[in-house]
């Protein structure tokens, strides 16, 4: 059986990219975000990306990146939810990077360039499907405009899988237009393509590069989700435990008690899930198809559940902007969403495991 | 129900909605004893059924007469009754036409920050100087208090009994300049709410409604008709279920046969709700609303929050946007309105605004079922002693 | 909007049936039948269909009967859930009942004979298909044993809807196997008809007599349903609020109570839904299909529920034979299964109500 | 490893599975260190890594190996590592060897009625007399105690200090007079557990297991134990998401479209649990068992009857039937085994048996996540002053 555990390297890594975090981005930068889309954040981006090195880390050594695999990554997801985080790691520095390392592997020199200034933090890079696209739906760009798609306000290169193969396009010679967003620290835009760009992979490589870069965001997305979901806990258990109403805290409260304790099994389940997912992801485990529907079925829930759990147990306070849950309630939702819904990942885990309508 | 039909016909003849500044038609109404039946004559009502009203209210309609301002729902459907019952006669005169024709919009002050569930636990202290109090304090979740005139509320007049007893009941004029009203955003962006800062506001103590003590009783009453006003019966669909099933009849992309069941299941849960609170009206209509209606607002709550969550997933492309993060101020609130993403926000505050679901589970378990209470260290405790 | 209330009358009718039965029935009596399913439990139905004459409820009084509606036959279920009761008030008084009516009132002088002994009490009636028929099906018998059916065991009559039309066979022309059942205060039976009995209705007609007994079925269980879930919620409210753990009653924990809120809620919409159907049932509304599979799909759910919640909150007392909830658990589990599983009737309804997948 | 294997391979040499009498193989195995390899020499172990055991376990099953008696699951899951950890050495050799081989099997006199949740309101007493114990009281719940020789008891010998700090653990000799066991029906029809009447048992003070007052401490260590056992790994599909599964796959009239989302939410269940537990047993192989296994037990009492019950709704037909209510006594308890009935009411006893799913959730509420206790008027209370 796979390890599901964090390594003792993983431990560090956790505690330099929440350390860091902590240092540029704070809750109310990111609900600035919602009032003005424009707010500079970029903060947060420099210290994951140049300071840490982050985007690197699924870019190969001989790509000039940092080698590690997506287990690494996973700890850097679980942190950047945990922290709600409008930077573009999972869509720049996971599924795009994914897209581009497949063309780079088979020959491609413009991925492999791309790749460079993915990995030094320098260019972030957006595949242009809808958001909520999912590996084996074959989904191309027939020209027009696409929406949402999400890391592409501020992205330098575009990833554009059209019928006759996967382009490469400069942002400049595209329109992107920012969409007010449910969850504006992850903005989703509309896109229309205009140029070309270079063509990286003919149309049967690119549905298969396109899928893998998929399939590596659902499995990392499962990560960011267990943050978001594992923040929602622990702020709840910390309110709830001080929060005083009838002359008891209200976390002495039994009925309280017991939700918190059916969501801690949740997380601990998802925490379980997500490694595996990471695990199955690392070690391109045949697994891993079914390791990623189930990851995204259950954390997805999971991290909405804990996400709606702390507004309502936060009570009326949850319910204000002052407070940051509303900011993981969106980010939560919008996970829920992004790359697959649990439903449509559940109806493709039928077909993995032999189990159909 | 003649009787009724031809007073209804006997006003619009008189009053032609067409024709009337709405305002003029209200009260005409009011003094037609149409605005709300079942109140004694003179206060607005014809001591009818209360359950006559709906088909009052279905001719008025009909006839395209205005109705009240929804935006004064604290006004109706828990001042007036709370005065009705409990309010001077002076008061009842006072307060009540201006009230239902929307001249007078009300809100409610009771909810402070460190009494949320436990309501019973504010803080808010009015200290009596002469003939007039001077109240002082903070209060929150006030929806409306920034259209209002008027206001229902509950303060601290004596800190040395147990918490219950300590509490009373006033009117306040809005226009006090004691009164601070800063707007209270939530997380839909807008800011329906507002928090209210009370400092040194004077309330003669003819305002005082109901004894000195006596204000938890009275703003049960008041929550309990609140509750009542939110599981009123209405059409099939005519909820969030309606706004899904309207998109699954039209729009085929949103149908997915693995969300098949579950759409059934709230469609069954919303008809089955719907069907108790016609029955629960059917029970009121010869008796007086108990802490049963509790338990609907724990349906409604439910629905709204589990049909708002499936809408997003059935469309969850539209769903990742979002049409504005705008702070507006909104007359009044509105669960139906928008887009997805903001009738899924909305609904979160249905658990928790006019009491949380886990305080309604607490009154339907001890109120309506008798379990054994829970303990309450504050019981019987003065409450200048009880820890905060 | 239909009166959804009980009537002063439907009130007595109630007094009368809970009382006889108190004195004739009780739980060990039930019990008994899972050790000896011969036990003799024939004074519950001689008290409800001889001395309070409730078989002939559903009869027309022109053909003998009390010409009572649905809404009485529902106050009657109800109490029969309540305890639990081993009668075939449900498959001879309500089922095969309302098919002899419809086949009667088309004129068949032999469907107005059988009547007469079932409005009498003298004989009982059970249509042979599935109990877990649903109308619009079509389901017909054609030949061999055919099993679970209900209401076989110890039946005069038998309707047996063939390919050629609906027959009327005396049960000692066929073979009735009686089965151990997960409800033996219910049991099922494998039937094989040997015999033709007598032509009652074409096949066109039969389809519209059985759908219609079927329906009578399914309205009138919910209220039955209702009944085993509000025995089951008292009794529980009655147990927690006297078992005393951590020196407490452990109805005053939090968790226990906000789950009871919860079930009560429950029962409250059930109660609704269960009259809702009765009423449109009695009233002959065109809305009957969709008030049928509403009040099934729900009542179904909140019987168990109720059941289910009644045994975890007795706790160990719950699991054992000597305590009568599990006659309640049995009861609840095989009425969700009969005559159409929840989800079979929401699939029904989505065709209803135009949402169909 | 390589050690260990080397052990398996020459116990299997030196006495093969197939020539070997079972219970002299298991004598072997336990005095090669093989039983339990992470209890000390000399007590079934070779304090090698509690996770070894896995590889040791799928080595000798490949031999085709008689494994220990199943009906003795308290004996080897509870009463050995207690026993390994507080016992007397005199005491771990004389019941560690017969316990593994199965030449005498243990139960589990802990509840009581009413002592159920609240296991620490134990009320058999046990009163000290010269050198040995007199024991009276009923037990109940206790499976297998009709086949058992031994059990561990938990018994109150002190009534003057709160109830925690009067227990004390025992072992009892279940041949004693004074032991009157009475199968307690359940309501799948079957008597798995009993009633145990104990009127003046006689139990040696060498017999007593840690010291006199900390029963309680003991007993939860063992009832920690029984939860990782029940939580331990298992292959994909293993436990009632399998036979689902299977039937679905080979049975297409079980096949229902508006219930194939509920499947796949609990095979997504099943798996992320045993993922769980997977990941917890690789925690324990660095560490100690804790109260985080508690959660695992809810998740699998939840799955159990959730399953089952999915079971009989996608078969109702066969589900309506029942394969017998014969009262049998088994000698252990089957979840995966005989009907879907029998399987969905044997799986209602899993959130109850071993610690009620409502307890669990305090566990896991008060002890993992750190939230303030309940109140608990029976706190500092002298047992004797406590309403029961």
């Amino acid at each position: 059986m796979t390890d599901l555990l964090y390594s003792a390297d993983d431990q560090d890594l956790r505690d330099a990219v929440r350390g860091s975090l902590a240092r540029v981005l704070d809750h109310d930068r990111v609900a600035a975000l919602y009032d003005d889309p424009g707010a500079d954040v970029s903060a947060a981006w420099r210290a994951v990306a140049s300071d840490l090195g982050l985007a690197a880390l699924l870019v190969p050594e001989h790509l000039g990146g940092a080698g590690a695999t997506a287990r690494e990554a996973a700890v850097v997801a679980e942190e950047l939810g945990r922290a709600v985080a409008p930077v573009p790691f999972l869509t720049s520095s996971v599924v795009a990077t994914t897209v581009l390392v497949h063309a780079a592997q088979a020959g491609s020199q413009e991925a492999a360039d791309a790749l460079g200034g993915l990995a030094d933090g320098t260019s972030t890079a957006a595949l242009v499907l809808p958001w909520t696209a999912r590996a084996g739906t074959r989904t191309t760009y027939d020209g027009g405009p696409v929406r949402p798609v999400a890391g592409a306000v501020g992205a330098d290169l575009l990833l554009v899988p059209r019928a006759d193969g996967l382009h490469l396009v400069p942002a400049a010679d595209a329109e992107v237009t920012p969409l007010t967003s449910l969850d504006m620290s992850r903005p989703v835009a509309t896109v229309e393509v205009g140029g070309e760009g270079v063509l990286l992979a003919d149309s049967e490589q690119a549905a298969v590069y396109v899928d893998a870069g998929l399939v590596a965001g659902a499995a990392l997305l499962a990560s960011e989700q267990l943050g978001v979901a594992q923040w929602c806990l622990e702020t709840t258990v910390a309110y709830v435990g001080t929060r005083v109403q009838f002359a008891r805290p209200i976390g002495s409260f039994q009925a309280v008690k017991h939700r918190l304790a059916d969501l801690y099994l949740e997380v601990v389940q998802a925490q379980a899930a997500a490694r595996w997912a990471a695990a199955a992801l690392a070690e391109g485990d045949p697994d891993l198809p079914v390791a990623v529907a189930t990851a995204q079925s259950w954390c997805s829930e999971v991290a909405l559940h804990a996400a709606e759990e702390a507004v309502q147990l936060h009570g009326g306070i949850g319910m204000t902007w002052e407070h940051p849950v509303h900011l993981y309630l969106k980010r939560a939702k919008a996970d829920q969403l992004a790359l697959g819904t649990p439903a449509a990942h559940r109806s493709d885990l039928g077909v993995l495991v032999d189990l159909v309508p | 129900m003649t009787d009724l039909t031809e007073a209804v016909r006997r006003l619009l003849a008189e009053h032609p909605p067409g024709g009337s500044d709405p305002t003029a038609f209200l009260g005409a109404r009011f003094d037609a004893g149409l605005a709300w039946v079942h109140f004694p004559v003179g206060l607005g009502g014809l001591a009818a059924p209360r359950d006559a009203q709906t088909e009052v209210d279905r001719l008025l309609a009909e006839a395209g007469a205005p109705g009240p301002d929804p935006a004064n729902a604290i006004g109706l459907g828990m001042a007036a009754p709370t005065l009705v019952a409990h309010g001077s006669p002076e008061q009842q005169q006072r307060y009540l036409r201006r009230l239902f024709t929307g001249e007078e919009i009300w809100c409610q002050l009771f909810s402070e920050p460190g009494a949320g569930s436990d309501l019973a636990a504010v803080a808010t202290r009015a200290v009596l100087d002469g003939d007039t109090w001077s109240v002082t304090g903070q209060k929150v979740w006030t929806s409306g208090a920034h259209n209002a005139r008027r206001a229902i509320l509950l303060a601290r007049t004596d800190v040395d009994v147990p918490k219950h007893a300590g509490l009373t009941y006033f009117v306040v004029d809005m226009t006090d300049p004691g009164v601070d009203v800063r707007p209270l955003r939530q997380i839909t962006g807008e800011a329906e709410f507002n928090e209210v800062f009370l400092t040194d506001v004077r309330v003669p103590d003819t305002d005082r409604v109901a004894a000195v003590g006596h204000g938890w009783r009275v703003a049960t009453e008041t929550l309990n008709n609140e509750r009542v006003a939110i599981g009123a019966g209405a059409d099939r669909e005519a909820g969030q279920i309606g706004l899904v099933a309207r998109r699954w009849r039209e729009d085929p992309s949103v149908r997915s046969a693995a969300q098949h069941d579950t759409l059934m299941r709230w469609w069954v849960e919303s008809e089955v709700t719907r069907m108790a609170g016609e029955r629960l009206r059917q029970q009121l209509a010869v008796g007086a609303p108990g802490p049963e209606s509790s338990a609907m607002k724990l349906a409604f709550a439910r629905q709204a929050q589990g049909i708002t969550n499936l809408m997003m997933e059935l469309a969850p492309d539209e769903a990742l946007e979002h049409d504005t993060w705008e702070l507006v101020r909104p007359r009044s609130g509105s669960f139906l309105g928008r887009g997805p993403g903001y009738r899924y926000l909305r609904a979160k505050g249905n658990s928790i605004e006019g009491g949380t679901s886990e305080v309604m589970r607490n009154v339907v378990a001890e109120r309506v079922l008798g379990l054994p209470a829970d303990h309450r260290p504050d019981k019987g405790v003065p409450f200048k002693d009880v820890p905060r």
